[in-house]
């Protein structure tokens, strides 16, 4: 890992001291303990503050969108003939680039605004899990070493197994590889376990109706409608959403419990061929809502039915954007 | 069917979106033709089935239908060749998720009906009825104010 | 405890489509309580949310002068959902009307002075509450000279066309209507409001401007009053921000340390100068 | 003002029987968190616990609240009536920086001009019984650099110190008076109040995080226009954790909703942070990019509050600092704008 940071910081420094990209969006070191946080560089100085650990969590495509996108905008206030154009660099493990995969399928920007730098991913620290093991108590101090994570806290050290704090996209992450890249940093990393990457929705499925509408409306109620799954989501760059748009008005904010379930419903719906289970909505959520229960299941449909993986394959475009003539039928009401 | 829920004079109402060409077209002919079937449904007429966002259907249940029909042109029929098709994948998938997080699956129903097929048209109707019937007045999704 | 969030209830007695393009009309509103109208004690220069149930809350200048007992106008384009829905009201409806709220203009600091009111668009709606509150019979000697310059982009977008006849025939208020361009109709001036101010040129002795209107016509605007003499303190304006509580809470309408909605939204140039420019 | 003495485990009893006739909001466990709730029948209030994740502003002020209901007649829509009254109720297990924020909060609710009759009648009718940080809950706590304490009074109508085996309830309002009952007959002896004492001054001392919020007043009104703001928001995703989180944000919307022949005017919270904040109908925006939004942020706690009414709007909780989700800590900004 050390050495992949080595590298990720000389290429970096090396992208921005030949003027290939304007910013690279990367991860830095945060404020609290096993904290990365999102960082912009401009300076080849500062490549030095790149991180590349088990602590980096979103997913920076998101950034690659907003910055391009941005900048886009503030062109068409410029003359045709002096817009500058502004490639980012971005520190891009599987999911990012899934992401950004679809950003191209989506024509949001184009290949050549963005520079790639591919990082083999074994999985981030999902703060829940982390907090489960060590009793609710505040991180004092932490580090990852190797399988092992040493926590310190107010009742003494600890010693957990890295696998059992990654969180669970990660643990059964199929592309946990970047798709596409222009630099590739060190090796692949080893495969994780995706052959269990349904087996939660599964179990869901088999439930009763009744015990999935419990659960539904369970995790909803907990929504306080920040929208920070929507705003840390790189599939979710509509400028303006259905949440925001009063004319017509698609759905209320507060008086009533459906309208917060109305608003999920139909952004993970958005999600269709579109998620590509980064795990970053379920991260940033302060209230811990259980949003990849429903995010899977649209993966597993999407797969099931039309054998689509949102953002593996560049040839594989989003699957409601397509059709086939023998697509599947049997939901069809015939009386 | 031991505890089916049944509210004493309460009628079911089905929203019925309908593509311009083909169903609303079938739901004319079985009018003309004086073809009986059941008044529990409210026809919202779009060009095609491809234009519906699947939000209309939550938003329809969500405003207070004990079910939701959506209708089109049979596949390969389509007024704009293909819409149907693509709307064929979108509720694929959203009446499984529907019925994934827990609303009864007999909630909303898709089908097609040609311009063609007034008789077929009512037997959709007929059916969708009585599966809304049996299911009982709507009350997940369903907002409520004051 | 007064709740100064529940409107009063009023009735539209009147609407007249002010402009040819039909989306700027006026509503003359009648409190449906006696003891309503005695609590709405306005000033010019200060506005109201108008309450359209089920659509929601609008801040609009009042129209009105206190000096026309029995009902208050106001002035509103057809823009965002309450005022559409406004715009598809008939005579007769009823709806809510909370106020008044924010400062007025200064009407001390404007006695004994002269008076030069710049408008453009229909953002002309609370100066015309202040200009009819100056000219009222009682009032009319507290103040000095009055100019009017007053722009549209054309004949048919002025506003209150017969107030603007009525004014102009009156000898102690000196009119200057203009319009950007003209059509065949026309006879009055064409131009710009800030080249008709040049022109007109009023002194700044003594006097005090009140400017309201669209941005781009208030920045070409002031350099002008500047050649002309007028200090900061007497150019005087109405801010514009999108506001929701109008009593200082809900938050949206800060601007440095001020609400526009409470503090405002009339302000000297004087004091724009201390607030942040996030307007 | 009197104070009493109660044995440490009956303080659950105790609370529970007023939970028995009256509302009582209390910290109660959910899942992987602490939020403050109604306390429901055989629900265990906790005693013992850090610190909410959610601040209890929202007793007073919800996330979303009627404020008046009106219904459909032929004549169009009418208004019916207001939103429901408050009735008596007790907040239990704020901690000192959250019964804080309500005295902040006053400032602006309740003004002489415009009170705010939500928030004012909820606040009026509810005893804030507030439990004293012995220890500093985290590590990101920094209290005292904004005007408070692990064990400031400020705000509480009654205060209880963990001092040992017993609890010390200090009854620092009439308000908080009136639940004298509660709390039997043994009055507190000398030793618990030099004991508290002792316990104040060493919780302060504990505080790690010192933040020079009061030293960047001058930065702040001096430069609304700096470069610094150029890149503090870059990684801000522009959600409203932080302030929705944060016990003195108070900023809303206010929206009607209809169904059938029923409406409802609520309000709900809002943020700053979000683009559509400020948004005016013609499309102009004040505020266009999330550099000025953060600006906003920031000039509103540590500037515009203080010039306003005299405090810093922040009560160093660190509610913002634990839960943004890209870690924008806002003791660093201050820290990095005092260094400036």
């Amino acid at each position: 890992m050390e050495n992949i940071e080595k590298k990720l910081r000389e290429e970096a420094k090396l992208l921005l001291a030949e003027k290939r990209v304007d910013v690279i969006i990367g991860y830095e070191k945060g404020t609290l303990p096993f904290t990365a946080t999102p960082c912009f560089i401009t300076d080849p100085e500062n490549a030095e503050k790149l991180v590349w650990n088990a602590c980096c969590v979103q997913n920076l495509a998101k950034f690659v969108h907003d910055v391009i996108s941005q900048h886009k905008e503030s062109q068409k206030r410029v003359k045709p003939e002096d817009r500058k154009k502004k490639v980012v660099g971005v520190v891009g493990r599987g999911c990012a680039t899934r992401s950004i995969v679809l950003h191209l399928q989506e024509k949001q920007y184009d290949r050549g605004d963005v520079v790639i730098i591919g990082v083999p991913c074994t999985g981030y620290i999902d703060g829940k899990k982390l907090a489960v093991q060590i009793g609710g108590e505040e991180v004092l101090e932490g580090s990852v070493e190797g399988d092992q994570v040493k926590v310190k806290t107010a009742s003494g050290e600890k010693s957990i197994t890295l696998k059992d704090v990654l969180a669970d996209n990660c643990l059964t992450c199929r592309f946990n590889n970047p798709i596409i890249s222009d630099i590739m940093i060190g090796e692949n990393a080893p495969p994780m376990d995706p052959d269990h990457e349904y087996d939660e929705v599964g179990a869901f499925e088999n439930l009763s109706t009744e015990e999935r509408w419990a659960y539904f409306t369970k995790e909803m109620g907990k929504c306080i409608r920040c929208y920070a799954c929507r705003q840390v989501c790189p599939s979710c760059y509509c400028k303006v959403c259905f949440v925001e748009q009063s004319q017509p008005r698609w759905v209320g904010i507060g008086a009533d419990e459906t309208d917060t379930q109305v608003f999920q419903l139909m952004r993970l719906f958005h999600m269709v061929g579109r998620c590509v289970d980064c795990g970053s909505c379920s991260a940033v959520c302060p209230m811990g809502v259980d949003l990849r229960k429903f995010l899977k299941k649209l993966d597993k449909d999407g797969f099931d039915l039309f054998g689509n993986r949102a953002g593996s394959s560049m040839d594989d475009p989003p699957p409601l954007s397509t059709y086939k003539e023998n697509d599947k039928q049997d939901f069809i009401f015939d009386p | 069917m031991s505890e089916t829920k049944t509210t004493e004079g309460w009628e079911p109402k089905i929203v019925a979106i309908v593509c311009n060409w083909c169903t609303y077209a079938g739901a004319d002919l079985a009018g003309i033709s004086r073809i009986q079937y059941p008044p529990n449904v409210r026809i919202v007429r779009v060009p095609c089935t491809g234009r519906i966002n699947p939000f209309y259907v939550v938003k329809a249940l969500q405003e207070g239908a004990d079910g939701v029909l959506v209708s089109g042109c049979h596949p390969g029929e389509c007024h704009y060749i293909t819409g149907n098709l693509h709307a064929r994948r979108k509720f694929a998938m959203l009446k499984n998720f529907l019925s994934y997080i827990g609303l009864e699956e007999d909630r909303t129903i898709f089908t097609w009906v040609s311009a063609s097929e007034g008789e077929r048209f009512a037997q959709v109707i007929k059916g969708v009825t009585e599966k809304v019937r049996a299911l009982g007045p709507a009350n997940k999704l369903v907002k409520k104010i004051a | 405890m007064q709740n100064p969030y529940i409107p009063m209830p009023v009735e539209v007695i009147k609407i007249i489509t002010e402009v040819d393009t039909k989306d700027i009309k006026t509503f003359r509103l009648a409190f449906l309580n006696k003891e309503d109208e005695e609590r709405f004690k306005y000033t010019p220069g200060q506005f109201a949310e108008l309450s359209i149930y089920g659509k929601g809350e609008s801040p609009i200048g009042i129209a009105s002068s206190p000096t026309q007992p029995g009902y208050i106008e106001f002035t509103v384009q057809k823009a965002g959902v309450v005022t559409s829905a406004l715009h598809a009201m008939e005579e007769g409806a009823k709806m809510g009307v909370r106020g008044p709220l924010g400062n007025s203009w200064p009407i001390e600091y404007l006695e004994g002075k002269n008076i030069v009111i710049v408008g453009g668009g229909f953002a002309f709606t609370t100066l015309r509450s202040l200009l009819n509150y100056m000219i009222y019979e009682e009032n009319r000697k507290r103040f000095g000279k009055i100019t009017v310059v007053y722009g549209a982009r054309s004949p048919g977008l002025l506003i209150y066309k017969d107030e603007l006849e009525a004014w102009g025939k009156r000898d102690d208020v000196n009119l200057h209507v203009t319009v950007d361009k003209g059509d065949e109709t026309w006879k009055g001036k064409e131009g710009f409001v800030p080249a008709v101010c040049e022109e007109v040129a009023p002194s700044s002795e003594n006097a005090v401007t009140v400017i309201c209107g669209p941005p781009v016509m208030i920045r070409f605007t002031l350099p002008v009053f500047f050649n002309l003499g007028f200090s900061k303190e007497n150019i005087i304006t109405s801010l514009e921000m999108r506001m929701k509580c109008g009593i200082g809470k809900c938050g949206r309408c800060n601007v440095g340390n001020k609400y526009v909605c409470k503090d405002g939204p009339v302000f000297s140039l004087a004091e724009l100068d201390q607030l942040t420019k996030e307007y | 003002m009197e104070k009493r003495s109660i044995k440490k485990e009956t303080l659950t009893g105790i609370i529970k029987k007023i939970a028995g006739e009256m509302r009582v909001f209390a910290p109660v466990k959910e899942e992987d968190g602490v939020f403050f709730r109604v306390l429901g029948e055989g629900v265990e209030p906790q005693i013992n616990y850090a610190n909410t994740k959610n601040a209890p502003k929202n007793i007073f002020f919800p996330r979303t609240e009627k404020m008046m209901k009106y219904t459909r007649t032929d004549k169009g829509m009418e208004f019916v009536e207001n939103g429901e009254e408050a009735k008596d109720a007790v907040l239990f297990g704020a901690r000192p920086c959250d019964a804080r924020s309500f005295v902040l909060l006053d400032r602006l609710f309740d003004q002489e001009k415009y009170k705010d009759p939500y928030y004012v009648d909820k606040r009026e009718k509810t005893v804030i019984l507030t439990i004293a940080c012995v220890h500093p809950p985290y590590s990101t706590c920094f209290c005292t650099s904004v005007g408070g304490s692990p064990t400031s009074e400020e705000g509480s109508d009654v205060m209880l110190t963990d001092v040992g085996d017993s609890y010390l309830v200090e009854f620092l309002t009439p308000k908080g008076e009136k639940l004298l009952k509660y709390f039997g007959d043994t009055q507190a002896d000398a030793d618990a109040e030099a004991k508290k004492k002792e316990i104040a001054e060493k919780a302060a001392s504990e505080i790690a995080s010192h933040v020079p919020a009061k030293e960047i007043k001058t930065f702040l009104d001096e430069n609304f226009e700096h470069p610094f703001w150029d890149t503090i928001h870059q990684k801000c995703l522009a959600c409203g954790t932080c302030t929705f989180l944060c016990p003195t944000c108070h900023c809303f919307d206010i929206s009607d909703e209809v169904k059938g022949p029923d409406g409802v005017r609520i309000r709900n919270w809002d943020s700053c942070m979000f683009p559509m904040f400020t948004m005016e109908t013609s499309g102009h925006n004040p505020r266009p990019s999330q550099k000025e939004r953060w600006r906003q942020r920031t000039m509103h706690k540590f500037k515009y509050y203080v010039d306003m009414f005299n405090a810093i709007s922040c009560v160093g909780c660190g509610r913002c600092v634990m839960y943004c989700p890209v870690n924008i800590d806002i003791r660093k900004i201050v820290t990095d704008i005092s260094k400036l």
